[in-house]
């Protein structure tokens, strides 16, 4: 069927919450509005007030009270409206969501899932325009996940919602309305499995989120030029897989780093350094990390423009390794 | 209370300009002229209008997402204004910050936090600046109903409190968050009155749709809070007559309710009473209502032929040096 | 009231138990036995005997960090609570959680956070899943005076009471957050009860050196609470009778301030009220110690002997796969 | 004269605080206890209770209101007691201190600094013993320091005290003991100067905070072993002194960075990934990191030894890249 990224988040979490009714949503605006992007629309309708409520405007409580509800029994999905808002509950997904089960032994399991929306969006300003995945893999005991495309956050989602482990689910804003034509039959992609978006042979290029997007457009134009790029998309950055990263880079000699986050202590930051210190010998050359400016992100589109990788930026830094 | 006919022109005067910038900005927006998107304040605007008449040199304030018109109440120039909201090099921030972030510190104006509620302590911090300078000025931080559940919100009161720092805390109880009534979200009444016993301090409640209400009661506080006693909450009912965004169905919201509280509109009832009591004539509304209109959309001209901000200076404003 | 001799003397053995717990804890901690920094609650045990005294199976708790010795009250093998304290294998997460963390969910303990406040909303969750069963049961969730300014404390409360859940907040003011005096960090008397306007729920001042007021106050509230009428909060009275941690040199207090309160033993009030009452005799109180004090010590050597964890497990409990 | 790191940045305060009434203090126990650790003990003293107060356990207000007083004309040197709670004020410290003068223009100045003892002690466990620096090198408009001695520790909060944008400042636990001599003549170290604690001619090892002690003593090792490291300490992170660590590579062409915190998308992470991308013809092997196990760390002593670098597992990474 054709769906859009929204409609199969909003799919998976109904799906979910049909096989298990200890499955419950909440969060700001997620009953009667559905979400200020429309993204859990009708979830209320169908299964009532008990299992889907809208909360104050308390992101501290709301993860802590998922945790609360996760040990006992329920499998909260909440949803943070803003990955940015989820700094003001860092305290409680850094050292409470990441360390409980660690801190108070195996008889603690901590099924739930956060769902939030990431990344630049026209004008949305330096407050609500992050993408923030970096801040969370330098925490430990969490799985974090980033879909790139319909299909992929539909099956990730069902995962994750069935998943014993805290999970940070980040959808992007500018990929909501993307169109995709993804399978009737019920499906789930495990946790720690790459994916290949495009195959190629002369640089391998990890993007993540809607830089999945903008790499493959840029590989159109890498392709044309002459370069083959093989564009992975790791889906979820905790775990990371490993291997498949490491098989593309034996074949390409070559890597790139594509993130939309600022480049200081990003994303690129652990994959480049975590590839030259495991594959040195495979490399012909350094690991180029494309990301934004490390400035806030400015409102003014042109600025914001300026700031955020896209395809053409992509190219360059491909084409710095040649 | 006896008002004076130039008090009272003034107040009519703010609250017709806090009106027509609101319907200004959402005019624009559709327009596609303002990158984002706009939070508008139109129907709300008394609360700050007959709070801020209460305002003297050297006071600061802190305001919300919602109206950002109130920049203007508070002195920063149109054309700063509308080019900060269009996100043009002659805004405060050369655009970089964005219609929510419109403001001159020379103006008192402390700036604002987009996670909503962080914001409520800068105004706290500024109260201790206020205490070393021994005067009698204050701080005025606007915050809506909604954000009134947020943990920094009460942190920054409760400082504040046991600082006993000069601060007037205004919650704007426009009934919503977003979707979410306020009923819904908080469990009590008056989400900014009632809280003000966890911290020891005076409130009270106001009608956000009556300007001379508003004052009233700012007035009250205000003084109180002058006076060294420490800070103090205004709650102002009204209703937030637009979506939360331009383009919000609010369907979670029954349109009739909507429609009975836009007849409570603190423009014309002040209208009314400067025409019943031989304040203002039909020709002078009129010309006020002009010329506000004029300066608005000068201001929007200015801004839209203000040019953007190279991206060479991309870095600036990050660091001092 | 008219209590039975069984309920006494039960209750009087709780307080002589988490007196005799948390002075061994005093005593292990100098003997270097225990890691990191331990909070002493001697002096303290009313208020979470009395409050437990209400508790019934399928409830849930939310411990504090004083006194740690809550767990076992509430039915924590001591083996596995000194194993944890001192870091062992045997502990709850084989000593990689710590002396703030003994926790068995077996016993409907959820956890704590180091991160104070933070793991107030924890308990409101536990709360939607007793909705969800539909029983009459509630969770308890423990707080300190200073704690009690957070932003945290202020959402969770705030939530469960917007959506009426089971809880009840207990908020044991022993006048410190370290070495911060609650009249200094508090702009209300009562930290924990003054609050309860802000919610809209009901609270009740305790004194939390008399195991019996407190159980009253507590018997009252949770009736409410499990009636399904929303949370409430309890407010015990106390002292924190030794330094925040073991070498706090308590420069900040009166050290006369601090015997005064001393006298207000929960523990000898307790034995006096039996005694005179003819619930107990001089030889069984003797006895009631010697049996408690050879069980935490059996707990002690056991922990003692109980291998560390070892380094190949370092990664284990971090996810269930 | 002799003083330990503690007392430097007590002094430095002190000092600080004389020169310039705008100076003020404040934060938990900082008043008549001198805070936890006695760092600011006499201070209350000297300056009078409008100058140093206790505050209730409110982060993020101390951090929002900070930002208040900085912009409108006092320094605020606010303490955060350990930064593993800096993070219940991470969005005021990310989005708000990090971005308050970009969002709102030039006349916004924010002349504030935030201490926050770090670092693990000895069984303080999982949420009382983190070293948090690449948490917030990914936000924008920081400066942070990390001192590894007391000369650095009175000189650059010297610095931090006077900037005009705000300084995170981070003292490990484990130094405030540690005696040093130091000028009796005021002194202050501006940021963005790495010093090089020890010269050497194989391996360029940059290391952090207490890690700089670990690092001197496995050079001690390393040099009976015949291998001659040179120890660079950062001292602020941001910014960061890329040429002086540069300088070093293109001698020595190998390097290990040395940190205590977790290792993903940890400050070796970034150092890493940038040395790689804009070194790559210098270097002559993988640049390695060490850092603590990815897991909190853990209460019991002997585990939380096993996650953490010390001298033996830095001679060990230095010996891997020959
Ligand atoms: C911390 C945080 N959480 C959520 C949001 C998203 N958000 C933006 S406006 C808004 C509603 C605010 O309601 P209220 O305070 O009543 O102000 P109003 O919009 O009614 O003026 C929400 C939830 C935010 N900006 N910050
Ligand atoms: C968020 C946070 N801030 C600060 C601390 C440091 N701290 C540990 S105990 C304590 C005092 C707590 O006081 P109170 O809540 O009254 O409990 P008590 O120690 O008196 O039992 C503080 C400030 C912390 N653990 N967490
Ligand atoms: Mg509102
Ligand atoms: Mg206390």
């Amino acid at each position: 069927m054709l769906v859009t990224y929204g409609q199969a988040i909003g799919d998976a979490i109904k799906e979910e919450m049909r096989k298990d009714d200890n499955v419950i949503l909440y969060g700001e605006d997620v009953a009667q509005m559905g979400n200020i992007f429309g993204i859990t629309k009708g979830i209320l309708e169908e299964f009532g007030s008990d299992r889907v409520k809208n909360t104050p405007i308390v992101e501290t409580a709301i993860i802590g009270s998922a945790i609360g509800a996760a040990v006992t029994g329920l499998r909260p999905c909440v949803e943070l409206m803003y990955a940015d808002f989820s700094l003001v509950a860092f305290n409680e997904l850094f050292h409470c969501v990441g360390k409980w089960r660690y801190m108070h032994g195996p008889e603690f399991k901590l099924p739930l899932v956060v769902r939030s929306a990431m990344g630049s969006s026209f004008g949305a300003g330096a407050e609500h325009s992050n993408c923030l995945e970096s801040l969370y893999m330098h925490a430990t005991g969490l799985t974090i996940v980033s879909p790139s495309c319909a299909y992929d956050a539909k099956g990730l989602l069902k995962t994750a919602i069935r998943s014993d482990d805290p999970v940070l689910f980040f959808e992007h804003k500018q990929l909501y309305q993307t169109k995709e034509n993804i399978p009737d039959e019920e499906y789930t992609i495990p946790f720690g499995v790459a994916d290949i978006k495009r195959e190629g042979t002369d640089v391998t290029v990890i993007a993540v989120g809607l830089m999945v997007k903008k790499t493959l457009e840029a590989a159109e134009i890498l392709a044309k030029k002459g370069i083959s790029i093989e564009v992975i998309d790791p889906r979820t950055l905790v775990p990371f897989d490993k291997e498949t990263v490491f098989e593309s880079v034996r074949k390409t000699h070559r890597a790139v780093v594509v993130e939309e986050s600022n480049k200081t202590a990003g994303i690129g930051a652990e994959l480049a350094a975590m590839l030259q210190e495991e594959m040195y010998d495979e490399l012909d050359g350094p690991i180029v990390r494309v990301a934004a400016l490390d400035v806030p992100l400015p409102y003014n589109i042109a600025l914001e423009k300026y700031c955020i990788p896209d395809a053409n930026k992509i190219v360059s830094a491909v084409e710095s390794l040649f | 209370m006896a008002y004076s006919k130039d008090f009272l022109t003034e107040l009519y005067k703010e609250l017709v300009e806090l009106r027509l910038f609101e319907e200004k900005l959402v005019e624009i927006y559709a327009l596609g002229k303002v990158p984002g998107h706009i939070h508008s304040g139109v129907g709300q605007e008394a609360t700050f209008v007959g709070t801020l008449a209460t305002r003297k040199d050297g006071d600061y304030y802190k305001i919300s997402h919602r109206p950002v018109g109130t920049a203007a109440i508070i002195g920063v120039p149109l054309n700063t204004v509308f080019s900060e909201i269009m996100g043009k090099r002659d805004g405060n921030s050369g655009g970089r910050g964005g219609v929510n972030h419109v403001a001159l510190l020379s103006k008192g104006m402390l700036g604002f936090s987009g996670t909503l509620g962080s914001d409520m302590a800068v105004g706290v911090g500024a109260g201790l600046t206020i205490r070393k300078n021994k005067t009698d000025n204050l701080v005025y931080v606007y915050f809506g109903d909604g954000t009134a559940n947020r943990g920094a919100v009460y942190e920054a009161i409760n400082l504040a409190a046991a600082w006993k720092l000069p601060v007037l805390f205004i919650c704007e109880n426009n009934q919503f968050a977003i979707s979410t009534h306020v009923s819904e979200a908080s469990p009590v009444k008056n989400p900014g009155a009632d809280r003000a016993a966890a911290y020891g301090i005076p409130s009270k409640i106001v009608d956000g749709t009556d300007v001379l209400d508003v004052y009233e009661g700012a007035k009250e506080l205000a003084e109180y809070v002058r006076s060294g006693k420490g800070p103090a909450i205004l709650e102002a009912k009204s209703y937030r007559w637009r979506g939360h965004f331009e383009g919000d169905q609010m369907k979670y919201r029954d349109a009739s309710v909507t429609e009975e509280w836009m007849k409570k509109d603190s423009v014309e009832k002040m209208e009314k009473y400067l025409l019943e009591n031989n304040f203002i004539t039909e020709n002078e509304i009129t010309k006020i209502r002009e010329e506000i209109n004029v300066e608005l959309d000068k201001a929007i001209e200015f801004a839209e032929a203000s040019p953007a901000t190279p991206a060479e200076e991309i870095y600036e404003y990050l660091y001092v040096k």
